[in-house]
């Protein structure tokens, strides 16, 4: 089982989740994050003082798969995220010991579907 | 591009203001023009007292336009936003003392009942302070009473335009609007010109003010085109607005403002005449509202807030052209009727692709045409025909939408009146000011 | 059942609206009746511009009610009150004009000095634009004051049943409640009825408004219950207000509307009278803001600013019904002590396991009890005796909460009154409208 | 020292109203001077009648600050402006009650033309209801105008020092200033003291309300010291306000309220002088904002909303010295260079490092000061000179700074006047109130 | 040492809490997600345009544990947050390589607690 | 490759972007958090009730970094965080399966940084 991290930019959310809906990939978590990287941030003035804001919105997902799906999953997310500028975004994946379902107690594969 | 503007926009605003100042500085004299009749010093100081009150509640319309826009549209875009709501009405009132004023209210016609012009700037001499000049209000009420009007008129077409439009252009925009065409205009009316003559009737400005704020946005909306997001591939994703409560300040707001809209066009404080508009206005007000609830409930299922707002706001607008002269029942119909109309508008203009984020398009341009021919049913009043009243109708419509077309597309081909889809993203507030309007609030969006 | 309500509610609605139509069409013909006094044209246009001035600032109260009570409760909510708050005033209006100006001025009473009708709708002569009518106002003055006013009495309950009250049973109890209940007792006092024979003396309404929208509250709160984790064994936990901001707005808003309330409660512009009870009024509200201060700061060790804010308005409730006829030093007083009793008033309910969101209990009904009875403690009129007072004050609840726990347990037996827990978790906005407040902004919550 | 606090905060409270209460008894009864001028009743109710309108004009203006400065603020110490803006406005009005009133309109002075003071309390006999005591107003009228103005003077002060200051030190800081100082200043001018004899002209108060509560401020940001993290290492660190919706309601309130401000301040409801007033005021308003506006796109490349919203205030402070006798040209020009100071103001003042989280300073100080000497340059009347309205702008500076930098000087050494680094950092909603503004919301801070 | 992810209904954060402090976990850190999977969204209506919400508010907790404290944790998470209706929730569980106490620079299993 | 996640005080932020920094390490991912441990809580009182608040706010950051890069950026982040103070944080490491760059589809040690 592998947890599947993805950062990308907040307009390309719902391609994404279309984009693993078609890979019936139906679960996930979202929350909203910043982040730096090399996309450039921007400037903001306040009351005649400039701020380099260089935390820039992104959104995070999260993807707990079995094996088989990992290769699916990181294509979809690709297939909905890119847009070929800087700030798309990045993915990273690890390995999960365990995955329990809290609604039936079922563990393992079969809790992450 | 961009850059052009940045430039130019000082350069016009300056030029606007820089003009004001020489030019006022003549304070045309107009000799105030023998009152038809007499009134004891006590009733004009009451009528004038009236009168500013009107005013006052007018000018707080532009802060209920201004809560009502930003709260139907995006937390990333409110700053400019309430940047449009603020400083529109402060060029709107110079540009009436420059040259509206006079061009509204011209005294004599250069062109026979369509155009005249009584001089840049505003001014009087003694008599313009007493019931010479007017029974209801001294020279200076009745200046800042209209210009406050005309404030609310540039306003309207923010609300359609938001969300998308550079800010220089609009400005541009709405300083040529409000100074030029809304006084050109409501001259053939309130300034005695051709269409008083008729007896075509817009007691407090269904037509004269709304449906020609009304005009413009449709043109700006449809020289715009939608947000980005808003029409995908023929279905109509919401966009939805970030602040219900600062809607409702907004309506409220609008609401009261009315009953100085209305209450004041009596242009005096005649006990019987103002309270009776008074109760037109409110109950239409009340009715739209009930009208606007059970439309939405019966179509969406669920009452939706957004569209019973608007129905209070279609009921006022309704109103306002007949509330004199229609009878207590008749106005609690014209609020229901308008408030239906409303819930359907949004609907119709969104079928048509027409996005007009706050629905200014069914409050104040169909609401504003009901309104104005409903006098011709339900006044009172024989003089007031629905014949007359439907070429008023027209007559505003032929004039202010194909002028308020080409200023938008003149723009569009100048400096640009859309800002790029980069910005539009990212939102206005970043792009236009630099300047968020909620710093530190966490937001969770996708559009 | 839910569905139920869905149908019932546009229909009932629709009755509503449906009724009024035909009914004013009659435009009743109400006599004017010789006026006490005669006054000059100038002194009636003034006093009648006074009222109206007074009817703009009791209306934006309104504004002043969703505020405080949309901002005191969660933002899972606020579409909910703030749809209720903006469609009650509205209901309340219409009916007031259907019914409730009639019965509660009903002229000659059927039932002597307790209940009297004079038909349904609204309607004048031309006398009743003059002074023949009354010296301080029009007849549409008169009944666009009262209005404002009978709507104010209804948005008073919605703040004790928030968060948990079915939007389509709670309109149907506002309807009941403004447009027969209220006006109905309202014609003991001020309609001239058997309270006002016997002197007894509720200036602007400390129990004619506030009690008896706080007996409608506490009848509201009881048969609802309270909100889900409110009360857990025994213990209170607190569940915060999502906005003070927006409370802060509302309550400047009521005590603005206060100086029309109070000041328009004397029926004419007439300058020592007005005046002095606009001092009293200002004073007490001080007075409750400081008295509720000290009192949360010693109890509960740091000053609790929505506290304070109930404090002002339980300071402007007290001296609501006796603004005129108590010394300046009284008033002070009065406003203290109403001020304190609002911050233990809050704590006392909740010890009684009573949740009122907003604390309109201890403003409205307590505030309103206490101002009535400090009329005959403080008054320098001697006509106005304590045991009078504690008669009028008892008449009133004696009757109104009965009532108003009729009406919701009738409600509770057919349509419900309660959303499903689910719904109440997740909030009324989607629940019942199907639409958040604040879309984009981020929420952490655990209830 | 904390503790100390928490215990001496509600005494001092308790004193101040304990005292109004048996003071308040005596009711001095204050023979009403033989009018300059008689007038009909009519004339005298319609008179008073306008200034109590303009006295709820300026009432609001309270809430107006309430938002400007919360919303220019952070989101952590909202519930903490929020509680200032309200409670000082009522110790105001208690203290304006208590001392002020007879201490700025003292009658004969103790010692001449600098100091008098006509006795603890308020109260009036039967002349005070007539026109014998005013023909503008009656005597509650009169002390409840004045009352109101001292309110805003109170608040100006609070929002230099937000975000830092102590909430009970600046509760007696507020409570001295506006019973003490600014009445006993008021006099030498209003109060025909030493400056009304030497013809210093200060209509509605650019130097006696705003350059008085812009000294207070002055002093309060200097003990204070600024924020932590304003200034870091040199550079100035924006730290931005959480609600710029909120920040456009306060200054359309602001607006609102000056209508009030200024055109209540010609003391009569005359209609040519009243319109008149109002006129000038709208006209500088809509300048400054312009002028801002300009300012801040040209220097800071986009236009800064905030800046903006400044300048429109700026304008009205500007010209509130000279509504009533400047030209319209002169209007317009006094608005446009108040905008242009308010932002050249905001970053005069960061560059000193005087942290000021609103902009009092460049709005009420810079511009009052601007207003008062504009007068002696465009004014008509050619007895307001530049020399004495120099001396006059000197005049209060000398004595309101000092006075000011003493009080808050002796609070810091006793009370102490700052919160801990600790509190500061996580808000002063929880640290002085234990309550959120915006319970459930999400922040993201790092500051 | 283990890094226990679990996602669970807001309104049952308070009783989780409470089952872990039972088993003597005091520590975790908590964030706000949005989540999709079994359970079903519902549909919010604006302006006349229906919109179907398929990402629902959940709250995401962190806790970091020692081997023993495992089991342990994840019983005290189901207890909490198991209601039986679809949506309760997902624990993850993968394995941590090293902890440090920021304030101290202690490191491994005594950094955890 | 390693994912370090650290809890710290949102004040701290700015500092521990400054150390990271000067270390080289430009890139990370920021979400806010809510965290209860060693630090007691505040009370929060209202209308006459009493709250104890022991969620209180953090900053949680993410960042993806090769083996060689753990150790400088650990540092970076407690030079950054440390205030001797208790809540100053946690930091948690484990290992990365994999990373992979959206825009680019570069994967492993490459996409990283
Ligand atoms: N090494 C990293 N650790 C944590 N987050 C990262 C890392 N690299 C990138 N990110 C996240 O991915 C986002 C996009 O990365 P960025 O470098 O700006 O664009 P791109 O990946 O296209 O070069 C960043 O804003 C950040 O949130
Ligand atoms: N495979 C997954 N990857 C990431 N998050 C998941 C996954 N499965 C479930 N979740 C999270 O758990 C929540 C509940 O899952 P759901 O399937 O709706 O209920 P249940 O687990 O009871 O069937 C989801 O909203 C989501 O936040
Ligand atoms: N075992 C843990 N699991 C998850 N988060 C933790 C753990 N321990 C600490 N944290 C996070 O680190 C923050 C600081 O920890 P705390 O114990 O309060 O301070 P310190 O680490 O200085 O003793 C907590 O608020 C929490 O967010």
């Amino acid at each position: 089982m592998k947890l599947i991290i993805a950062y990308i930019q907040p307009e390309r959310l719902n391609a994404v989740k279309q984009a693993l809906y078609e890979k019936e990939v139906f679960r996930m978590s979202v929350t909203n994050a910043l982040g730096c990287g090399q996309q450039k941030g921007y400037h903001e003035t306040y009351r005649g003082a400039d701020v380099e804001v260089n935390l820039l919105k992104k959104v995070r997902i999260e993807v707990a798969v079995n094996e088989g799906f990992v290769e699916p999953t990181v294509e979809a997310i690709i297939k909905g995220a890119r847009t070929g500028k800087i700030g798309d975004g990045k993915i990273f994946i690890h390995s999960l010991d365990e995955c329990i379902r809290i609604r039936t107690g079922e563990r393992g594969k079969d809790a992450i579907g | 591009m961009y850059k052009r503007k940045k430039a130019l926009m000082p350069a016009l605003a300056l030029m606007l203001v820089g003009l004001a100042v020489p030019v006022l500085a003549e304070e045309v004299a107009v000799p105030a023009v023998a009152a038809v009749a007499k009134a004891s010093v006590e009733m004009f100081t009451i009528n004038n007292t009236w009168m500013m009150v009107a005013t006052f509640l007018v000018f707080i319309m532009n802060l209920g336009f201004a809560m009502v826009e930003t709260g139907l549209c995006r937390a990333k875009n409110a700053t400019n936003i309430l940047f449009k709501n603020t400083v529109i009405p402060a060029i709107g009132i110079l540009g009436f003392a420059l040259v509206g004023f006079n061009l509204m209210y011209p005294g004599k016609f250069i062109i026979p009942g369509i155009l005249g012009f009584a001089g840049f700037g505003i001014g009087t001499d003694a008599a313009g302070m007493t019931s010479a000049y007017n029974i209801g209000y001294t020279y200076w009420t009745d200046f800042l009473f209209q210009a406050m009007f005309a404030a609310t008129a540039a306003t309207i077409v923010s609300g359609a335009v938001a969300e998308r439009v550079k800010l220089g252009s609009f400005l541009v925009f709405s300083a040529i609007y409000v100074s030029l065409v809304y006084p050109f205009v409501g001259s053939w009316t309130w300034g005695l010109g051709w269409l008083s003559k008729l007896n075509f009737h817009d007691f407090a400005g269904s037509t004269l003010v709304h449906s020609v704020g009304g005009w413009g946005a449709l043109a700006g909306a449809l020289v715009l085109g939608p947000r980005i997001g808003k029409y995908v591939n023929g279905k109509v994703k919401p966009i939805m607005g970030h602040n219900l409560s600062m809607v409702t300040i907004g309506v409220f707001m609008l609401w009261l403002g009315w009953f100085g809209f209305n209450g004041g066009s009596v242009l005096s404080a005649d006990p019987g005449k103002v309270s009776f508009v008074l109760v037109t206005t409110t109950l239409a007000a009340a009715a739209g509202t009930i009208g606007a609830m059970l439309t939405s409930w019966l179509i969406q299922k669920k009452p939706d807030f957004t569209m019973v707002l608007n129905g209070c706001l279609a009921g006022l607008v309704g109103i306002t052209a007949g509330a004199d002269t229609v009878s207590v029942t008749a106005s609690v119909i014209i609020g229901l009727v308008a408030g239906i109309l409303a819930v359907l508008g949004v609907m119709f203009f969104d079928k048509l692709q027409i996005d007009d984020p706050v629905g200014a398009l069914s409050v104040h341009l169909v609401g504003g045409v009901f309104g104005t021919l409903a006098v011709g049913v339900f006044s009172t009043n024989p003089d007031y025909t629905f014949m007359t009243q439907l070429l008023g109708v027209a007559a505003y419509g032929i004039f202010c939408f194909p002028a308020a077309l080409l200023i938008f597309w003149i723009l569009k081909k100048t400096i640009g009146i859309r800002v790029s889809e980069e910005e539009e993203l990212k939102g206005l507030d970043i792009g236009e000011h630099g300047q968020e309007a909620y710093a530190g609030f966490q937001f969770f969006t996708n559009s």
